[in-house]
């Protein structure tokens, strides 16, 4: 252990040259331990550094001080190119006493070797309980393996201010921007922004503990590191998914989000909330989720362009009127920020648990549009597409995004709107006489649709079985038509789509299939086996329903075809199951009956998202398996 | 397949309208049926009102009386059991502009819509809402509906629903927002047009419980209510719905009250010795939510794609 | 055309013996057709006859009369053995005006040949509209090559009451009796039964017309047909499949049926309305699904055994609650009578389409036990297995039946119930000390639940990831293990099924899988092929979730396997789709994606069951096209 | 797995509960939040009347203050957001003889749980129901909730509520068979555990609002209201809640009022000036649901077979 204060560091302290670095700063709930996490993530994006940041956030409002419950806070992972997960365990963590760094050990945040800035204050504490667990910790600490610095946090805070538990955050991000060589100045602008209301004393002040962490660190301590970054070109914006969600609907020209709370979705609701009334719209926050989707129905109906966001529970709750959009066609773009389940589950965890219910959740038939976006940038790309393809496809489409996106802050390039994005899906010209409500085409199953208002479109939506006049019908062809109608859709998009481009060799021993938010860390594990030349690739899947084409000839390419995801799946090698009745991970059932490839599959349900680290294990236990049973 | 006409402005056309143009396809429902007499005075009142077909929209949920929309010659939406609510709440956010009549039955409005039903009175935006109370699920084939009178014989309490009937005008009375409460009854032709054209010019959620006969399921339950018009009792008051002599002639049982009189409606709604009818209560102060979900309707898309602009600069680093 | 009044029959007509004989009654609704196929149906399974009764029933609940859309009545189908489906086209129909007629024209319920018995009167009406109407069809129906014999109907019914609407029906009931030799003194025991409340004189002055039908007959009708019966030796009932359902929830033990009315399942609790509260139990009519479902889970927590039943747009809304009956374990039989789908669909009429959704509807993994019985007897039985299950594997249990099932009657053994069904899960001693409410047993998933009022059981149920005391647990290891108990339990059950019987040889060229009320008539198919040297078997699931053991075992001593359902698929020839993106039959999905063989499917929505004739004729197509593409 | 007695009847032991009986986890709350109070105030009452907490069932939905079964060590059910009500009402069908809390949340009650709450005050089950009503969404971070105040600023409605708040109170006085409905706050232990106590006794759904502090996300709100306790009217009568002195010393602002006057009820429900705490309303005449659901639970096991049979009776041929 180096008591850090107590170490004079040398006058020039060479900087150790990093390719990443992972930064974690926890705190007790309310001590600000977010807050600079995220100024420290936008800083490095500013400087050009690829970063990733994640809120640590606990399970209650108010957790106790002192507890592993309480640990709240932020992990930061730089680079000197793009960053797209959160990475393996921290090279340095800040925390604001020893408990809640536990809470980071426990779930395994940290290895051998990792950096540990640990307030010293508790050594003196009055309580002696706490002196004691203070102590205690420090020998476990020692005994594990970390690099532990010891900071006076508040004391050094309590020089510029009276109350720490405002202030010891800001000199904790100076002492971190010390260490890895951060323009201070650069904080002074993210300040501002956060702090614009309050003034600019709040401001001052703040840059006065900052400074004054960043000139202790200077002299006190020798830790260096240097995570090389160029400056942007392109402007680019710091957001995390669910706010690119939000930016992504505004910019797909989405008036209306009807949407009820529910964790981890209303964030994209609360600043849509504050953005839309700007932008010219609203959210309305209905009495439940049946009602939040029926409003938007209702307004799609009107020929305005909605959007509802939810998770798991709400969209078990939105699954009749889901159906409903399906069968009478209503445009309506559902976002699922999808969490732990099932039932209320891990409301605050990563889970890709909700694919095969988006699929398949509705009674009947209910072919659908499934999309999920892989970065940052797709969250908001995706939006726009899916509100294009409502309209054009006259349908439902589900964005399955989740809890990983929905607190990982990324930096991306700006995106640049267009007014046609915007534009409203019909004039209010009058319909073309003679055409039906329901006019499928029969090769494609597309139709337009009328708005009321237009003169000449009448006609009366029906939930019921129709036919191309919207009249209710009972006779079986007519049932028959429809539903082909509605299917011929998919298959008609499914032309459209372009096989997905596989990551790596496009041959080999091992394919990797995922989807959604574990991307990052997929790619990151097959590049690091790839380096060790393992022949193993990636592939990304970004519709679900219809399927990207061309997956059973890139498939037949390798030797051997898995999937990795975020939900449960029955072990390849569990004890209880066998070849009949092995429960299999959802993209990896999908893929099976489609392809009829033996698609085996890696799945776990941690709530936390995969490090890459932790997929490159697995998939190199896999490789292993595979050679033994197979050659 | 994406427009070019940013707004919803229609050129003004001379046209005139019949009663021809309202209706749609030939109504189904049993012969006798209450529903027939309403959709004749709905079309009436879209005549007498010149409204324009294509900027009507008349919501539904599921039932008997849901099919209203199909015998409509407007544009209509014939939804989920329960849900007409949130769909013409849905309709109406961002189009003041177009007339809209939400029709929903018992089951419909009081049993499985209850929440929207209610959340809807809150929220008053402004359409005409038409309960067609039959007392009982017509379209399921009889089974008790909350407005089911106690001890009455139904295929899912053949002994007799166990519990007296949840009263819609109670119930809504006790609602923030509550603006306007008429009810009438579907077999005394002048009273429902003049409540009709009442809530219609209502500015807000303008609900309207309508007893209607169901010859079928509930023969004797409405053969004693029409037989005897003095189970009636007929509201009046300037501020209430006008009356005729032709109206007053058979509705001899008669009261003034001022539908404004909060606790006296209380008093009214909850009486079960008659059926009041007329307007129960009405506040011209509610607020109004579409008014609220309107807001920025008018941005041209220049102003939308700068104000989007200035949100990402709020992300911009 | 035979005049049939005017052509005095021989004294002695001599009887065709026949194997089956498919009977049609149909009027306008309210003229009591339905009431006389059922007591021919019933007096016919009293004779010992094989015997299916279905209704016809009209979409609204007082149509016009002589509509098509107002035809209600009935379809009997007897054989000499036990019939198991509504077979193919008619052999004779009774109809009351031609325009009902019409309407089972439409559905193909007729053909070349067969024997119409058609009300005369018309062609006397009044209206000559009416007049013009009936003579036209008589020529239509002489082109369409039926045989058609006019029957005084009205007038002969006039003859002993005086309005013929509420007694023509027991005349051609009398009719029909003379003409198939039915026992009429047994229709006094039924209409015994159907008019105990109104009276002795009711019932006389009915079987007078059904003698005076009789005699008629017998004088003027030259048609005799003989469907040899043998008088049973054990007791039968006559009940359609939601009687069988109702029935068995009782034998079951089930006490609270928690329900809101949809069709068709309905029936289903109008029955246990009045039959519950004799038998020590109540119906309750909940607000909504939601709550039905929710009102049912209290109970179930509460040691008390409930159901609850619904169709497709309930089935959707109970999608959240059902998930938290997972998560929480709590017993539960769900029975879903499924009707055409998506959303309000076709609500009287039969489709297959709820499988995918039983199994995958809910966000997250959601395994529970999902049945469907194949024959009446299963509908009964199955709820006293699914009962069983449900408390032993603590879980809820979907049984799916379907409208076919709902409104074909049968004769079936009748079932002999024992004490031990019906007992509670629990008594109320003591828990055991020291077991957790969740005391996952490692191999097998199973725990004992304790139940409010046990002293010692505590627990706070929850639908957050728990562990083992049921506390809510955020750690990803606990939540592991809670998702691999409850799938561990699918796995054992699935160890203690048996493969499924194949029906017909137990290899070939073809097996046709198939699941729920389709068993009789896709059998009846097979059989016909067989009959003729094709080397076709078929096997049905009763379990989908989990599946029956052995099926790959099966499939690989076919050439091909194929399902057969009443659900959409892309058909095999479809222009518009290919390998990559047919949508396939659901059960056919399931097996793909379980066993990687390639099924193929046929599956249609016609609203109507699949007769067996229509399986048969694309059977024999898909055997040709195997045999050209595949040689 | 099946059991071997039918009965559930209990043999007498002799027990003698202290509080500590009906602890469980510790409470997770924000510290300050009303939740506590009312979580020792009901482990009072429990003690008081030497509840078995085996034979004690807290039923809620999800929310802060659903988190409520947890922290008793009794029976309970966690279940969905705003569905507790016919979980609880399940429970109570044919259970007789358990003890039923309903722990519920504005959110949780008058949002997302509407229709069944409505229908759960007219179905009238025994139970005691506590509706935390904080004026805001908790567990999700401060959205709006019904009962949130006009104007007040949430995640949701950053420039305040567009709507006025429902009134728990009035909804449920216009609800057919609404037999209890009191208020109370939970800063004030007294009248709390009096509100408790009597909500406890009454025969059937016995629904107490209790205005519950969220310091966290709302403390201006609360501290107006806590500061100035003449803000609260206090309700007194015979047939109402007890009061005490130390009750009254604090609760100044006095009125008589009988909870069977319903009209009265209704005046003082809609009041917005003051908030009355006692008892609003109390029907000792409303039918009861669970009555009439527990028929039949005394038959025996062969009294059910030879009904069963008498059932297959009806189809045999
Ligand atoms: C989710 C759902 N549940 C149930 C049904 C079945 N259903 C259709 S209409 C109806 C009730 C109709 O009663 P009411 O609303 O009073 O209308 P009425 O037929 O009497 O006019 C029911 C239960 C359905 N279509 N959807
Ligand atoms: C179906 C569903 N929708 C939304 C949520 C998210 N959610 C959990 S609690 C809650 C509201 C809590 O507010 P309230 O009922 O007032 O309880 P409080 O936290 O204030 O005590 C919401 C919206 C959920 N769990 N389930
Ligand atoms: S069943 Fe009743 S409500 Fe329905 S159409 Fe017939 S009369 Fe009207
Ligand atoms: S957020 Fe409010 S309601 Fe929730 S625990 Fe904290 S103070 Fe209580
Ligand atoms: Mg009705
Ligand atoms: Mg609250």
């Amino acid at each position: 252990m180096k008591e850090a204060g107590a170490t004079p560091a040398s006058d020039v302290v060479v900087p150790v040259d990093v390719k990443q670095h992972i930064v974690e700063f926890v705190s007790d709930s309310g001590e600000g331990a977010q807050t600079v996490g995220q100024i420290f993530g936008a800083v490095s994006a500013k400087m050009g550094n690829g970063a990733w940041t994640v809120e640590i956030i606990p399970a209650e409002v108010e957790p106790p001080r002192r507890s592993r419950a309480g640990a709240s806070g932020n992990r930061i992972r730089i680079g000197r190119s793009e960053i797209r997960n959160a990475g393996d365990a921290a090279d340095l963590v800040v925390a604001f006493n020893e408990q809640v760094l536990y809470s980071r050990i426990d779930v395994g945040a940290l290895r051998e070797g990792t950096i540990i800035l640990l307030e010293s204050k508790w050594a003196t504490d009055p309580r002696q309980s706490v002196r004691q667990e203070f102590a205690a910790a420090l020998e476990d600490f020692e005994q594990r393996k970390y690099q532990v610095y010891q900071l006076p946090l508040e004391a050094e805070t309590l020089k510029l201010i009276s109350d720490p538990r405002r202030g010891k955050n800001m000199w904790a991000l100076g002492v971190v921007c010390a260490i890895y060589g951060r323009d201070i100045e650069k904080i002074r602008g993210e300040l501002a922004k956060k702090f614009a209301r309050k003034g600019e004393a709040l401001i001052e002040s703040n840059m006065a503990l900052v400074r004054a962490g960043h000139s202790w660190a200077e002299e006190n301590l020798p830790l260096r590191f240097q995570v090389i970054s160029e400056p942007r070109e392109k402007p680019m914006i710091v957001v995390n998914g669910n706010q690119a969600v939000a930016l992504g609907a505004m910019a797909a020209g989405i008036e209306v989000c009807s949407m009820y709370p529910i964790t981890p979705a209303t964030s994209v609701s609360h600043y849509l909330a504050a953005a839309l009334p700007r932008v010219g719209g609203f959210v309305h926050q209905a009495e439940d989720e049946i009602s939040a989707i029926g409003f938007a129905i209702g307004c799609s109906y009107a020929g305005k362009t909605p959007m509802t966001v939810t998770s798991g529970p709400g969209m078990a709750l939105k699954t009749e009127f889901l159906a409903l959009a399906v069968m009478a066609e209503v445009p309506l773009v559902i976002v699922n920020v999808q969490r732990g389940g099932p039932s209320t589950g891990l409301p605050t965890r990563v889970e890709q648990g909700d694919l095969l219910s988006a699929l398949f959740g509705e009674p009947g038939d209910a072919p659908k549009i499934v999309m999920a976006p892989s970065t940052h940038e797709e969250c908001f790309d995706f939006m726009v597409t899916a509100r294009k393809l409502a309209e054009t496809f006259r349908t439902p489409v589900i964005v399955l995004t989740d809890a990983n996106f929905a607190t990982g802050q990324q930096p991306i390039p700006r995106p640049v709107v267009t007014e046609d994005w915007l534009a409203p899906p019909f004039d209010q010209s009058d319909w073309v006489d003679g055409v039906a409500p329901y006019d499928w085409d029969p090769v494609t199953g597309l139709s337009a649709r009328p708005i009321p208002g237009q003169l000449g479109g009448k006609y009366v939506l029906t939930g019921l079985a129709h036919d191309e006049q919207s009249h209710v019908a009972y006779e079986s062809e007519t049932n028959q038509r429809g539903m082909e109608a509605r299917s011929k859709k998919l298959a008609t998009l499914q032309r459209s789509l372009k096989p997905p481009t596989v990551h790596g060799e496009q041959e080999g021993e091992l394919l990797v299939v995922g989807w959604g938010s574990t991307r990052g860390a997929i790619e990151e594990a097959v590049d690091r086996l790839r380096e060790e030349g393992h022949k193993v690739s990636s592939v990304f899947l970004r519709f679900l329903s219809p399927m990207e084409p061309g997956l059973r000839q890139i498939f037949a390419r390798f030797r051997k075809v898995m999937t990795v995801e975020i939900n449960y799946s029955d072990d390849l090698e569990a004890a209880h199951t066998n070849e009949d009745s092995r429960r299999y991970a959802q993209l990896a059932w999908l893929l099976r009956a489609q392809t009829l490839v033996d698609v085996d599959c890696w799945s776990r349900v941690p709530g936390i998202p995969l490090a890459p680290g932790v997929i490159e294990r697995e998939l190199r236990h896999r490789l292993e398996l595979y050679a033994q049973t197979e050659r | 397949m994406y427009g070019l006409k940013q707004d919803w402005a229609l050129e003004p056309r001379l046209r005139h309208f019949v009663i021809e143009d309202y209706q749609g396809l030939t109504a189904r429902w049993c012969p006798g049926c209450g529903d027939h007499s309403v959709l004749g005075a709905v079309q009436r009142l879209c005549r007498d009102l010149q409204l324009a077909p294509e900027k009507t929209v008349v919501v539904s949920g599921i039932g008997c009386s849901s099919r209203f929309p199909h015998y409509m010659n407007t544009y209509g939406f014939h939804g989920l059991h329960g849900r007409a609510m949130p769909v013409a709440c849905g309709v109406r956010a961002r189009r003041p502009d177009l007339n809209i009549f939400t029709v929903t039955g018992d089951g419909d409005c009081c049993a499985i819509g209850t929440a929207h039903w209610i959340h809807a009175v809150r929220y008053n935006m402004k359409m005409t809402v038409l309960l067609l109370d039959n007392n009982i699920y017509g379209l399921t084939k009889m089974q008790t509906s909350p407005t089911t009178g106690r001890g009455q014989f139904s295929n899912t309490h053949p002994g007799g629903a166990p519990l007296s009937p949840l009263n819609p005008l109670s119930v809504m009375l006790g609602i923030t927002n509550c603006s306007f409460v008429a009810q009438t009854v579907d077999w005394n032709p002048g009273h429902l047009m003049a409540t009709l054209r009442k809530a219609f010019d209502h500015d807000g959620f303008a609900f309207v419980r309508i007893r209607q006969r169901c010859p079928h399921y509930m023969p004797k339950v409405w053969d004693e209510l029409i037989k005897d018009p003095s189970k009636l009792l007929l509201l009046q008051h300037p501020e209430g719905i006008p009356t005729d002599d032709a109206v007053e002639r058979v509705l001899s049982n008669r009261v003034e009250h001022d539908p404004t009189d909060y606790l006296r409606a209380h008093e009214l709604a909850a009486r079960d010795d008659v059926v009041p009818v007329g307007l129960i209560y009405k506040n011209p102060n509610a607020e109004r939510y579409d008014l609220y979900a309107q807001k920025g309707l008018e941005m041209s898309p220049e102003e939308r794609v700068a104000a989007i602009n200035r949100e990402l600069d709020r992300f911009t680093v």
